[in-house]
């Protein structure tokens, strides 16, 4: 049953787009719709209307910033959820198969003592978070942006549970407090376009921001603000995952 | 500020949903509270939306102030502003309703849930007032992924049919993701009004019916239309039951209306293959008319019950859109509106028998209408408004649906329509008869109280649900000359 | 001022009993039983008076006409009172009050449990009926035959017990599907001739619906009335719906469902099809013949059966299918007589059914065969049992003379001497029926022990079925008495049937 | 016959490929009985769409969408915009993967298994164990 149902779906699922080759535009084809309709204005107004070299920058903070605030709030969603469901631990629980009943519930992070602590802690770390730094605010004018240096502040965390032991942390975040943190990130995102309604102008129009400058560092000052709350989004999100994750996931390897 | 309504509707759902957590770590109840106020504040204004709409005509909010096709747009015309008000009151209703579902003794994990409930809304009115592709899948994936979670939380029954749902849902994400690359690949633009223009141009039929192919079974899915409707049934079963009201009364509908905005608004009845659309469109919602009632007659578990009921239900609405003339349409947006109060109601009803009694099996339910005449009553209305008899909305609905299949020669839905409803009848009346009739079984009850059935929270959305079942029904005039401004431009 | 509270009577009519069916769902738990009955009884009095309060004006010839808001897209909610509705608005409003007083008497005298919830749905039942009555166009109509097709169903399941849950399936069955076929009728009706009101005379021309189909609608639309006026085959439901309680019968096969079923049919045949057209496409032939099929052999059917109720139960069977008849002959004296079998039918058929019910509160005696002797024990209640049993059979001077004679006189002007035998012979059929009745309960020379002393039912019982039983008499001699309501019903014949004069 | 198929690659094998991953990920959605393996399926689905948006982007001369200098010119630089859309893609599927993993764990610490045939009898198991349990009270 399921496979002749698979070989079908395969069969459709190939044949079908071939009748859309012939209407797919060529690779690379400077001429083709994608690549002109739209695409020019980005291209040719970018660095003018939202002062960002940066063109996919312009595109998704300035042009289409509405997307990536709510792209935050996916991350902020997920990182919510996974703490939810991982809220429940069932009380009751069916005797696991004998190949899974060797793994016990051993609780607590694992501890990777491979890794040097005082290199870590004092040398890389430090590095990893001036460089999210310098790629969040780097980010307009050059590749990077707010999802990279959150996720960088987040790897730092990551390096950072894996080589302190659990009951000396530096700095360490309960989950639902991570997740509430990570919470202000699309806020701040939707702040930015309250703030420019408040100005007096559409949503996330950034140049009605009410500062007395030029129009073109009003949009880089938008598109601050906005990176801001999406390095926050993305970092609580994944600070909030981990959390959430080693409190119920023993490794294989943790009595080795 | 008054020209910001349609992006504050969304927003604020959202704000307070990002602020929930926050607050409830400050106060146990703040979060809920905040969350509550700005989905009232987003029913109200949009309200004021609907009139806006009504007196001034279609609304575009340009976001960003970048005009049409560079920038994300929101476009309200009459037909979305009558559905955001359906969809912001329920979300409301649900609010009220879910905090009484919660686990006392951890306030944090109230308020993520609640704070889940608000993006759910959020996503759902985002997804209704749209007028960008992309978008839309955005908005989509918020409501999908709040959902599973939402689903999750009803016990471990219901984390494995997340699990189930997450990854159907996912397919049918990404099909549709791959049926607006094949669009835009032709076009170049992302947004609804433009992509029609060019569209409109001609020679892209090709391209239009292979994005069609990506696209029914992508909402055919998220609506649970008959043959896609696999995970739907254990979902609505075990979700949370404190918003499953808004997920088994809203959620399926949201992509409805994008399959009629891609359908009609996009594609346009010039499209050469829109006939055979529409029939396969016909088939499938007849076929799930007829497998959704007969399926729900064999089940004993209530929520099992209006599981299936609603595919047949999205077979009604589908139904409309394959016959497609305006005064069909209008049927089928009439059912959408009226199925909400409905099977949100039916929920409703179904959350109040458990909070009061803890019982979802009919067997259990004799003659409980002596201890809750309210609920029993609202039960009734939606049941009656299900089978179609009037004066409730789901008659009108109906009346309009098999006159737009009149109009159109398709003897065969009016026969089915018919044929449906009487199936409808054999199971709500067997609903009926439990309650009312069959002898009193002993249950014990939880909740006690001298002057009310049933906590006010609970008691409001189910005295709302009843009021909207039977206005939606006698003054259904005023809805359909509202939706026949835009279904007027796009029907056949 | 006074012009528009005049033309809200009609919605007035159909509120009063709405609202008194809402508070009693309400309050009923609450209040005192007392209360309860109270909200009833002066319901049905304000009702009464907003009925009759009409009768003059629609005598002078007017029409009252109360267009609310639009129902659906191009038609209104609109209520028009012309001469048939008027008839059987008048009937079913006379009969709630009468039925209404003897409910408290039996209710109480059984101790019947979910009083609430029957005098609820019986208010809504009456609700329903005075809309039906008055609608102006079939969507209206549909509406209000929906609402009594449900508002019935809790009284038929009085009891809640196995049988009444079972013929409340049965009830259910019968006029759920049939009412759904009467919807996809009224679409199609409405689709192809744009309009719903309804016309005397009617509005459907041949070239809306060509031949076979005119036939099919014809058919789709009449299965409804017809299975509520129990014209066989499609009765089974009514004898089953027999377990309910007496007061319940009487409203089912006096006041409001079976009535409702043949006023349905008259509004289909004349106000939507039209003579004409019911004539051109067969249908009121094919009708007439299920009719006299009907009278006959329900009338057999009913001599075999020992309980009185069902016996009475068969005895409606036939008697509607008079006004089925009546209709489908198709000339202004069989329609008046039809129109005026509606309140013949109803006043005597009540006072038989209230005199079972009495019967078998006060003695607990349903079979027949037990009853012998009974009139020495309740003389007044079996005299009234007399009087509408002779009126059943259709002897001068009693009400059900007037009707029947018109009836025949219409059906001897249209030449169908079948129809005259066939109504001539169900006269005697109908005394063969309930005559051993009478004769048993006053046999002589019989010492029934049970029987003995004198002891007759309760007053709240006995008052109503004697007026009923006087009513009946009355109108027998005077058909104008009161009310008018023969010439009413001679007006909506006479108004049908003008334009082809 | 070489050169058409010669041309077709050329010009538009890459749109086949991501086809092919896409099909190979419903094909593992439904064939594979362990939810993990689906997992993993739906992640290689959501790449070939990602895949597939990608090479609309693409432009002949075309670099990388960041000025160099103040004078731009359309054909200099390659399509911005599915990048940003297939960034927003990437996070919605991360997201996804996230709420699926958790679920997952769910599901293994309360069934012990997460293979899907040995899932559904434990299920039926625990119906059967409820319905017991209502008969016994």
């Amino acid at each position: 049953m399921r496979k002749t149902i698979t070989v079908i779906l395969l069969i459709i699922s190939v044949l079908v787009p071939f009748m859309a080759f012939d209407v797919l535009p060529v690779i690379g084809d400077p001429q083709s719709a994608p690549n002109t309709h739209v695409s020019d204005y980005y291209i040719e107004n970018a660095i003018e209307e939202c002062n960002s070299p940066n063109m996919v920058t312009a595109v998704i903070v300035d042009y289409r910033a509405f997307d990536t605030m709510f792209e935050t709030t996916v991350m902020f969603l997920a990182g919510l959820s996974v703490v939810i469901i991982l809220a429940n631990k069932p009380k009751r629980r069916i005797p696991a198969h004998s190949s899974l009943r060797r793994m016990k519930d051993a609780g607590g992070r694992p501890i990777y003592k491979t890794v040097n602590k005082d290199v870590m802690i004092s040398v890389i770390e430090p590095v990893i978070l001036i460089y999210a730094i310098y790629v969040l605010f780097h980010g307009e004018v050059s590749l990077g942006g707010g999802f990279q240096a959150g996720a960088l502040i987040g790897m730092t965390y990551l390096l950072d549970i894996m080589v302190v032991k659990r009951d000396r942390p530096i700095f360490d975040i309960p989950k639902a407090r991570a997740a509430a943190i990570a919470g202000f990130g699309p806020l701040i995102y939707a702040l930015t376009g309250i703030v420019t309604i408040l100005g007096g102008g559409l949503y996330l129009e950034y140049n009605k921001i009410p500062l007395p400058i030029h129009h073109a560092e009003l949009h880089s000052i938008g598109i601050t603000a906005v990176e801001i709350g999406v390095t926050i989004g993305v970092a609580g999100t994944i600070i909030t995952i981990l959390n959430a994750l080693m409190e119920r996931i023993s490794f294989d390897d943790d009595n080795d | 500020m008054i020209e910001n309504i349609p992006v504050l509707i969304v927003l604020l759902p959202l704000c307070s949903a990002l602020l929930c957590l926050a607050l409830t770590a400050v106060s146990r109840n703040l979060g809920i509270f905040a969350v509550k106020l700005s989905c009232l504040a987003s029913f109200v204004l949009s309200c004021i939306q609907l009139q806006m709409v009504v007196t001034g005509g279609t609304i575009h909010y340009a976001i960003g102030n970048y005009a049409a096709p560079y920038g994300i747009e929101f476009v309200i015309d009459s037909l979305n502003a009558v559905l955001l008000v359906c969809f912001s009151l329920m979300g409301f209703l649900t609010i009220l309703f879910a905090e009484n579902f919660g686990n006392e003794k951890r306030p944090m994990l109230v308020g993520a849930a609640c704070a889940e409930t608000a993006l759910l809304i959020t996503g759902i009115l985002g997804m209704t007032s749209t007028g960008d592709v992309f978008n839309l899948y955005v908005f989509l994936e918020i409501t999908s992924l709040s959902a599973y979670c939402l689903i999750s939380l009803g016990g471990s029954r219901g984390v494995v049919s997340a699990y189930r749902y997450m990854l159907v849902g996912t397919v049918a994400a990404t099909l549709y993701l791959l049926g607006i690359g094949v669009l835009y690949s032709v076009t170049g633009t992302l947004n609804m009004g433009d992509m029609r223009e060019i569209l409109d141009q001609g020679g892209y039929d090709g391209a239009m019916l292979t994005a069609m192919c990506f696209l029914i079974p992508a909402f055919g899915i998220k609506m649970a239309l008959f043959p896609f409707h696999g995970w739907q049934p254990s979902a609505y079963t075990h979700a949370e039951p404190g918003s499953r009201p808004l997920i088994t009364g809203v959620m399926g509908k949201v992509p409805a209306l994008a399959m009629f905005r891609f359908v009609y608004c996009i594609y346009g009845t010039d499209f050469r293959f829109v006939r055979i659309g529409l029939i396969l469109l016909g088939i499938f919602s007849v076929f799930g008319m007829l497998y959704g009632s007969l399926m729900a007659m064999g089940q004993t578990d209530i929520r099992k019950i209006l599981a299936y009921s609603s595919v047949a239900q999205m077979g009604y609405i589908s139904l409309g859109f394959a016959i497609g003339t305006p005064i069909a349409l209008a049927g089928a947006f009439l059912h959408m509106l009226g199925h909400v109060f409905m099977k949100g109601g039916l929920f409703f009803c179904t959350g109040a028998i458990r909070y009061k009694f803890g019982t979802v099996d009919i067997n259990e339910f004799g003659r409980i209408y002596k201890k809750m005449p309210l609920t029993c009553g609202l039960l009734t209305a939606a049941a009656l408004s299900m089978i179609g008899i009037p004066p409730t909305a789901g008659f009108f609905s109906k009346w309009y649906l098999a006159l737009g299949a009149a109009g159109q020669h398709e003897w065969i839905y009016i026969i089915i329509l018919v044929i449906s409803s009487l199936l409808n009848a054999v199971y709500f009346f067997r609903l009926i008869e439990k309650v009312f009739i069959r002898q009193s079984s002993e249950l014990r009850t939880r909740w006690e109280s001298e002057v009310l059935e049933l906590p006010l929270t609970i008691i409001i959305p189910v005295v709302i649900c009843f009021i909207a079942i039977f206005g939606l029904g006698l003054f259904n005039v005023r809805i359909v000359d509202i939706l026949l401004m835009t279904l007027e431009g796009v029907g056949l | 001022m006074n012009f528009m509270a005049l033309e809200l009577r009609p919605l007035c009519a159909v509120l009063i009993s709405l609202t008194a069916s809402g508070l009693i769902y309400v309050l009923g738990e609450h209040i005192r039983p007392n209360a309860r009955e109270g909200i009833t009884l002066t319901a049905a009095v304000l009702k009464i008076i907003t009925v009759y309060s009409m009768i003059p004006a629609v005598l002078a010839g007017r029409e009252i006409r109360l267009e609310l808001f639009s129902i659906v897209k191009g038609v209104s909610f609109a209520f028009n009172v012309d001469p048939a509705g008027m008839v059987f608005a008048c009937v079913a409003s006379t009969l709630w009050i009468l039925t209404s007083i003897y409910s408290i008497g039996y209710m109480r005298g059984h101790g019947e449990k979910n009083q609430t919830g029957y005098y609820a749905a019986f208010a809504m039942c009456l609700c329903a009926t005075t809309g039906l009555c008055f609608a102006a166009n079939l969507i209206t109509f549909f509406i209000f035959f929906e609402v009594l097709t449900v508002a019935t169903y809790p009284l038929v399941v009085h009891y809640r017990d196995a049988e009444g849950t079972f013929s409340g399936r049965k009830y259910l069955a019968y006029t759920l599907i049939s009412g759904q076929i009467f919807f996809a009728a009224i679409v199609i009706v409405y689709s192809v001739s744009g309009t719903m009101d309804f016309v005397p005379g009617g509005f459907i021309t041949a070239d809306m619906l060509p031949m076979p189909w005119a036939l099919v609608v014809f058919f789709m639309m009449i299965g409804a009335g017809i299975v509520k006026a129990g014209v066989m085959p499609l009765h089974s439901w009514l004898p089953a719906a027999m377990v309910a309680p007496t007061p319940v019968s009487a409203l089912l096969h006096a006041v409001a469902v079976v009535k409702a079923g043949a006023f349905c049919t008259l509004r289909v045949v004349l106000y939507v099809f039209g003579p004409e057209m019911a004539k051109a496409c067969y249908g009121a032939d094919i009708l007439a013949w299920m009719a006299v099929f009907t009278i006959i052999v329900s009338s057999f059917v009913a001599m075999r059966k020992y309980n009185l109720k069902a016996r009475l139960a068969f005895s409606t069977v036939g008697q509607l299918s008079y006004i089925v008849l009546g209709i489908c002959i198709l000339t202004p004296y069989s329609t008046a007589g039809a129109l005026y079998h509606i309140v013949a039918h109803a006043f005597m058929k009540i006072t038989l059914f209230m005199a079972a019910g009495a019967i078998f509160v006060t003695t607990h005696k349903k079979d027949i065969r037990e009853m012998v002797g009974i009139g020495r024990r309740m003389p007044v209640t079996m005299m009234a049992f007399t009087a509408a049993s002779i009126g059943i059979a259709g002897f001068p001077f009693f009400v059900g003379f007037v009707s029947k004679a018109n009836i025949i006189l219409g059906a001897v002007s249209m030449g169908k001497p079948v129809f005259v035998a066939t109504l001539i012979a169900s006269a005697l059929l109908a005394l063969t029926y309930l005559m051993p009745v009478v004769l048993i309960a006053f046999k002589k020379n019989v010492d029934n022990p049970e029987f003995a002393e004198r002891g007759d039912a309760a007053p709240a019982m006995l008052i109503p079925l004697v007026i009923t039983a006087v009513i009946s008499i009355i109108l027998g001699i005077a058909p104008n008495a009161g009310l008018h309501l023969f010439d009413l019903a001679v007006m909506a014949g006479n108004q049908i049937f003008m334009p082809l004069m | 016959m070489m050169t058409m198929i010669n041309t077709f690659l050329a010009t538009k094998g890459i749109y086949f490929l991501t086809l092919v991953l896409l099909a190979l990920g419903v094909a593992g959605i439904i064939v594979c009985n362990n939810y993990m393996k689906k997992l993993i399926c739906m992640n290689v689905m959501q790449v070939a769409v990602i895949f597939f948006f990608l090479c609309l982007g693409q432009k002949s001369p075309g670099t990388i969408p960041v000025a160099m200098d103040t004078a731009v010119k359309a054909s200099q630089y390659i399509n911005p915009l599915p990048h940003g859309l297939m960034l927003t893609a990437i996070v919605v599927s991360l997201g996804t993967t996230g709420v699926g993993l958790s679920l997952l764990l769910r599901i293994r610490e309360k069934y012990g298994t997460i293979e899907e045939d040995d899932l559904i009898r434990r299920e039926d198991l625990m119906t059967r164990k409820n319905k017991d349990g209502g008969d016994r009270k």
